[in-house]
């Protein structure tokens, strides 16, 4: 009983750690890859290349006063940034960085709740995203907020459509729900070049998904909820400080585990990119770390690929943006979802 | 185990008193909810003691059924509040305008 | 070969009545539409001829159509037989029925919707050869519905006066009461002999009768009052008088000569079974003499000509009831065969009369039509001599064969012989009495002048002046008054006939039908005192007919008679209130019963049960339901606490 | 056994909340911790698929939808001035102890078949394949009943707004 429990601390201790530790590096691209795009210089002040502007941020964050506004509903008003992110968080707990290990005689998974349901649990706590803006929203107590929070909820909730069909037409695509198999049917090559990934068999699929990602995270094409230009930056107005720092925590862990589900259906998840076998066959120990790194390095692509995206494209409107949401991409979804269902089906037999 | 038999019998009684006592239309709705937590945890129960597992399936149909009910009451509540600008059960007795 | 030529038969006249009621929708003229009818029945009575031939050779021949179902052992399927009393029948019908047919194209010449009238004609002459053919009760009873149906259609084809319609409807609803007695009886044959065919019935098992003996006398008397009902014997006659509403070709073919025989057709062809029922044949015999001398007594008083002679066929029909009771069903059908003929002469000689004085039918109006009218005279006359039992014509040779047969049957033979020699007395008496006013007595003026206002009123087109009816339908009554004369030849008794000429039609029949036993011999002499007896006492009531209407003025002495026997009188010409009887025994009570049921049961009863269940149901509606507006919480809670207390019910077992 | 305890422990003092509480939003939210509860106990009975279900479904949009529609009506600044019916609150209250004692009689005395546990093998394979199989019927019902349902709240919601807009 106690190793289980030694166990699952030190997995949590690894999981928690991963993300914490790459949020300053991701605001830094963010704001660098920003300037980039902007064709300008970016933060580069504090320390060599501005490396050190992260953890200047932080120490802002930490130090700023801390505002309690009279007219809010005290509870919620606290409790909305720590639902948020804890239900950020939460599907990280199945997301495995690598396969199972034998390890003092025992095979060790590396995901800290193991279950053949893995990619379920991981999409169910991503639902639960909404109910933190939904609080943060309605507990500050003032129009913009409420308008913020509800137009975020509603297209969280559209958007889970899609990325539900495209989750499951890939589910019925790999044949099981379990997050290891998926990664297993999607090590090795087509043809010797092509690395047998998701994202070649069902290229539909994935462009739900990823729209679905951008919605869900509220980043930029769908930032609707924190609109700056119109509804001054949406659900956390009342929020200063540490509850701020709170949701922007959350919403980057939020965008982090998304990823990490894209990739582990789109792109192979922890298998190994092309040229790593080269190194595995010659030191075997070395497996599990190299599709650790694999992983971490499609993530990190993932988030520049959201920094990038995020620059690039104007802001939907609200009317445009549901019916995106409703009128195109879920028939699209449901029709995928068809065409893979009969794709399967004739495969087996 | 066995508490939680207790347990799902509490919740669908307490669904139910809730429905009365409550003043406005969604809470009655909330508690219409729990009971239907209540029901479903008794499915699970049942087809855990008997071994009978179609029990379980019954568990996803009640939660489909709650959804549609859920979506289709609110949306009835939602109508009736631009109708009457209140969802009061007592200001909504009579049915005429 | 013959076969399918017996298939055939009835298959003509179907067609015509489907061409001319379905195909043609009154595009014909009416002349084309009789012409379709008349050519269905000619060839249907030409394929009759050649099927008589081959049997009279060869004997019964019979074709099965198709098995139609099966009950436990009994097959009942669409089978046809045409054997020696088929065939006789067969030939009357398909004869006399294009004669009457080729008759009345001229006589509904004027008439509208001709068409409907031809094809009900068609589909009379089906059923009625389906009824003849058919060589099971199945079919005989397809046919002898059909029947009833054609009659009720033809009598009510004037519609449009409510009383044509009751008088179709009174023939309709008197046959159905024979039906209801004739199925039951087919029933109980069927059930008693495990067979409907009429082959096995010719020769039944003895032991089987012995059997059950009581249950074949109900089902034998039962099928008595189908006879009675159709060929309108004392209970139910009362159809055949009212039958007269009709247009009289139809009465003439329908009412005298064919449809009405169906009933002795059916006593011959269960013959072979009720023979060994002595109670049956007395209730038969007894019944058709009582009815001779009751419609001959009616038809004493009676004004209208076509009265009389239904009155008069309801009368020859009793005399053949009864030789069938006396056993001799062959002297039956013989009288049958004889009488169709004459019987058809002297209804279309009426019908022409009528048709000459324009639609009058009493017959104090008509006088003197002797010179007017000499075909339909002459032929008038040679039918008059024929019913009336002049020897030397057929009506002589047949009802003296019945009267024989009635003299020499041992049990109360003598009884019916004096009742029958009373009825053909009173025959001779009404037709030498009709034939006398229409034709020999001239028109009495004042009677005239009203006869002449009523036509100018009627009708303004041509002159009154009677005239004889045209070609078309002297030719036909020409053809019957010659068969009529010729048809008594076939049977002639031996005294007559020889040894191999006498009994011709007779000793044919007898090969299905029960030949006459039990009958004490009768010598040579005896037979002849008979004969002249009877035709001395006919003669004689010829003359006192002649006497009493021609000799002095009729008018003087109706009144004078009429003063004499006026109690008699008023009862016979009201035709013995038998109506009047039947009104009070079955159709009052009937009213005063369902008044009964309206009133008291109706309202009290069933009202109040209704009452008081809407009542109940109103009264806890109002207890249960409390005044404060309803709250829909509390609705939850009475469903909720409903629910439980049922489930509790239901599940006692688990919860205590 | 501690386990079982302190779940049902949680979920009863989540539902109450949702009964007694003065604010129904307070109601709303601690309906969506109970069903998260009610997932829990789901998952510790070993239903893995069902839990995650419960919480994708209940918790996840049922529950959404709840503080939606409370935000959209926002209930909360209405004066719930309603005066509190005494007789009814002890007319309900004393029925539903009733219904509850039924209950638990019914429970009382087959406690003993109910609560031995003989474990099937529930994988969720084969329990789904039946799904497809023998339930086939229910399943159609349930997508057509989804489908309907939708539609109902597109005609009713719409339905409201354009009574709006003609005015």
């Amino acid at each position: 009983m106690l190793e289980a429990i030694i166990e699952i601390l030190l997995k949590t201790a690894v999981i928690l750690a991963l993300p914490l530790g790459a949020l300053p590096i991701i605001i830094h691209v963010e704001r660098r890859g920003a300037a980039f795009i902007q064709k300008r210089l970016g933060p580069n002040r504090v320390g060599p290349l501005g490396l050190l502007q992260p953890l200047a941020d932080v120490a802002k964050f930490m130090f700023k006063e801390e505002v309690h506004p009279s007219h809010v509903r005290p509870f919620f008003y606290t409790a909305a940034p720590v639902v948020a992110l804890v239900v950020a968080i939460l599907p990280l707990a199945c997301i495995p960085i690598f396969a199972p290990i034998e390890i003092f005689g025992r095979s060790v998974y590396p995901e800290v709740f193991k279950s053949d349901m893995g990619i379920f649990f991981a999409f169910a706590a991503s639902a639960l995203g909404s109910y933190g803006i939904l609080l943060a929203g309605w507990a500050s107590n003032n129009k913009y907020s409420m308008l913020g929070a509800i137009r975020a909820c509603a297209q969280m909730v559209s958007y889970e459509l899609s990325l539900s069909t495209s989750l499951v037409a890939m589910i019925f695509l790999y044949g099981s729900n379990d997050i290891h198999v998926m990664v297993a049917e999607q090590t090795g090559y087509w043809f010797g070049f092509l690395p047998k990934w998701g994202f070649f068999l069902q290229p539909v699929a994935a462009m739900l998904f990823l729209i679905g990602i951008f919605a869900e995270s509220n980043r930029l094409p769908f930032d609707l909820a924190e609109g700056e230009s119109e509804i001054v930056a949406g659900y956390h107005i009342e929020y200063s400080s540490m509850k701020f720092a709170l949701f922007f925590m959350a919403e980057y862990i939020h965008m982090i585990a998304l990823s990490a589900l894209f990739i582990i259906m789109f792109f192979g998840g922890y298998s190994l990119l092309p040229g790593m076998e080269l190194i595995a066959d010659r030191i075997p120990a070395s497996l599990a770390i190299l599709q650790a790194l694999s992983l971490i390095i499609k993530v990190a692509s993932m988030i520049w690929f959201f920094v990038w995206v995020r620059w690039s494209f104007p802001r939907f409107r609200y009317d445009q943006l549901m019916n995106l949401g409703w009128e195109r991409l879920l028939p699209i979804g449901i029709a995928n979802l068809i065409v893979t269902v009969l794709f399967v089906y004739f495969r087996n037999h | 185990m066995s508490i939680y038999y207790y347990l799902s019998i509490f919740l669908f009684c307490l669904g139910l008193l809730g429905t009365i006592l409550k003043k406005d239309l969604i809470s009655m709705l909330l508690c219409l909810e729990l009971m239907m937590g209540g029901v479903a945890l008794l499915f699970i129960l049942f087809s855990k003691s008997t071994g009978f597992l179609d029990a379980q399936l019954m568990v996803v149909f009640t939660l489909i059924v709650s959804a549609c009910e859920v979506a289709v009451g609110l949306s009835l509540i939602i109508a009736l509040y631009r109708k009457k600008q209140t969802i009061y059960t007592d200001d909504i007795k009579i049915i005429t305008e | 070969m013959y076969e399918n030529y017996l298939a055939l038969i009835p298959f003509f006249p179907l067609l015509a009545f489907l061409l001319n009621s379905f195909l043609i929708k009154n595009k014909l003229n009416n002349v084309q539409t009789g012409l379709i009818t008349f050519m269905g029945l000619f060839t249907s009575f030409i394929l009759v001829i050649m099927v008589a031939l081959h049997v009279h050779q060869v004997g019964a021949i019979h074709v099965k159509l198709w098995e139609w179902m099966s009950y436990k052992q009994i097959n009942f399927d669409i089978h046809f037989i045409m054997d020696e009393l088929s065939v006789i029948l067969c030939l009357m019908v398909t004869g006399i029925g294009s004669a009457i047919a080729f008759f009345s194209i001229g006589y509904m010449e004027h008439e509208e919707k001709v068409g409907k009238f031809f094809a009900f004609f068609a589909l009379f002459a089906f059923s009625m050869l389906l009824l003849v053919v058919g060589e099971n009760f199945l079919v005989l009873f397809m046919g002898w519905e059909g029947v009833g149906l054609s009659s009720y259609l033809l009598i009510g084809f004037w519609y449009e006066h409510t009383k044509n319609g009751d008088a179709a409807k009174k023939a309709f609803l008197a046959n159905r009461v024979g039906d209801f007695g004739m199925v039951l009886g087919m029933i109980g044959y069927a059930l008693i002999f495990n067979t409907v065919s009429f082959r096995d019935l010719q020769h039944p098992d003895l032991a089987i009768i012995a059997a059950n003996k009581n249950l074949l006398i109900a089902s034998s008397l039962l099928l008595v009052l189908g006879v009675a009902g159709k060929s309108a014997q004392i209970p139910l006659f009362i159809w055949l008088p009212d039958a007269m509403m009709g247009p009289t070709p139809v009465s003439a073919l329908m009412h005298a000569a064919t449809m009405v025989t169906a009933g002795i057709f059916l006593l011959c062809r269960v013959s072979n079974v009720i023979v060994h029922l002595s109670v049956v044949m007395d209730v038969i015999a007894w019944m058709g003499a009582l009815t001779t001398l009751l419609a001959a007594l009616i038809a004493l008083t009676q004004t209208d000509i076509k009265k009389i002679l239904a009155y008069s066929t309801v009368s020859q029909l009793g005399y053949m009831v009864m030789a069938c009771g006396l056993g001799a069903f062959s002297t039956g059908m013989f009288h049958v065969f004889t009488h169709a003929f004459f019987k058809a002469l002297l209804f279309l000689c009426a019908a022409s009369v009528i048709y000459g004085c324009h639609h009058e039918q009493n017959i104090f109006k008509m006088g003197g039509l002797k010179k007017k009218m000499p075909v339909t005279y002459w032929t008038f006359l040679v039918g008059f001599l024929a019913i009336a039992g002049i020897p030397g014509f057929s009506g002589f040779f047949s009802k003296d064969e019945i009267l024989a047969m009635a003299f020499t049957n041992p049990g109360n033979g003598i009884y019916l012989y004096t009742i029958g020699l009373i009825s053909a007395l009173l025959t001779a008496f009404y037709m030498m009495r009709m034939l006398v006013l229409v034709f020999i007595v001239p028109e009495s003026h004042d009677v005239h002048d009203q006869h002449q206002h009523h036509v100018k009123e009627a009708k303004n087109h041509d002159h009154h002046e009677v005239h004889e009816s045209p070609k078309v339908m002297t030719i036909p009554l020409i053809i019957l008054a010659f068969c009529s004369f010729a048809a008594g030849y076939i049977g002639m008794p031996h005294i007559f006939g020889g040894h191999h000429y006498s009994r011709l039609i007779q000793n044919f029949l007898e090969k299905f039908v029960a030949p006459a036993t039990g009958h004490t011999h009768l010598t040579e002499e005896t037979e002849i005192i008979m004969m002249v007896v009877t035709t001395v006492l006919i003669l004689c009531s010829m003359g006192a007919a002649c006497y009493i209407y021609v000799v002095n003025d009729h008018v003087k002495m109706r009144d004078k008679l009429k003063a004499k026997f006026l109690k008699l009188w008023i009862l016979s010409s009201n035709k013995f209130k038998v109506d009047e009887l039947y009104e009070a025994i079955i159709i009052k009570p009937l009213y005063q019963v369902g008044n009964f049921l309206v009133n008291i049961v109706e309202t009290h009863v069933v009202n109040g049960v209704v009452k008081l269940v809407t009542k109940s149901v109103d009264g806890s509606g109002h207890f249960l339901d409390d005044t404060k507006p309803e709250r829909l919480e509390m609705g939850i809670l009475y469903a909720v606490i409903g629910l439980t207390l049922v489930l509790t019910a239901v599940f006692n077992a688990f919860v205590f | 056994m501690a386990a079982d305890i302190l779940l049902t422990f949680i979920t009863v003092v989540f539902a109450l909340m949702v009964v007694f509480s003065k604010r129904t939003v307070v109601a709303a939210f601690s309906l969506l911790m109970t069903l998260l509860s009610i997932a829990m106990i789901y998952f510790q009975l070993g239903t893995v698929f069902l839990s995650a279900v419960q919480v994708l479904i209940n918790a996840g949009a049922i529950a959404i939808l709840f503080v939606f529609v409370m935000m959209l009506i926002n209930l909360e600044n209405f004066t719930n001035n309603r005066e509190k019916n005494k007789t009814k609150l002890i007319i309900a209250t004393f029925t539903v102890l009733v219904i509850l004692g039924v209950l638990a009689l019914v429970i009382n005395n087959n406690i003993e078949t109910l609560s031995l546990v003989n474990l099937a093998d529930n994988s969720m394979k084969a329990l789904f394949e039946k799904l497809f199989t023998t339930y086939y019927l229910p399943f159609e019902m349930a997508t057509v009943l989804l489908l309907a349902a939708i539609v109902a709240c597109v005609v009713i919601a719409s339905h409201g707004k354009k009574a709006e807009e003609k005015q």
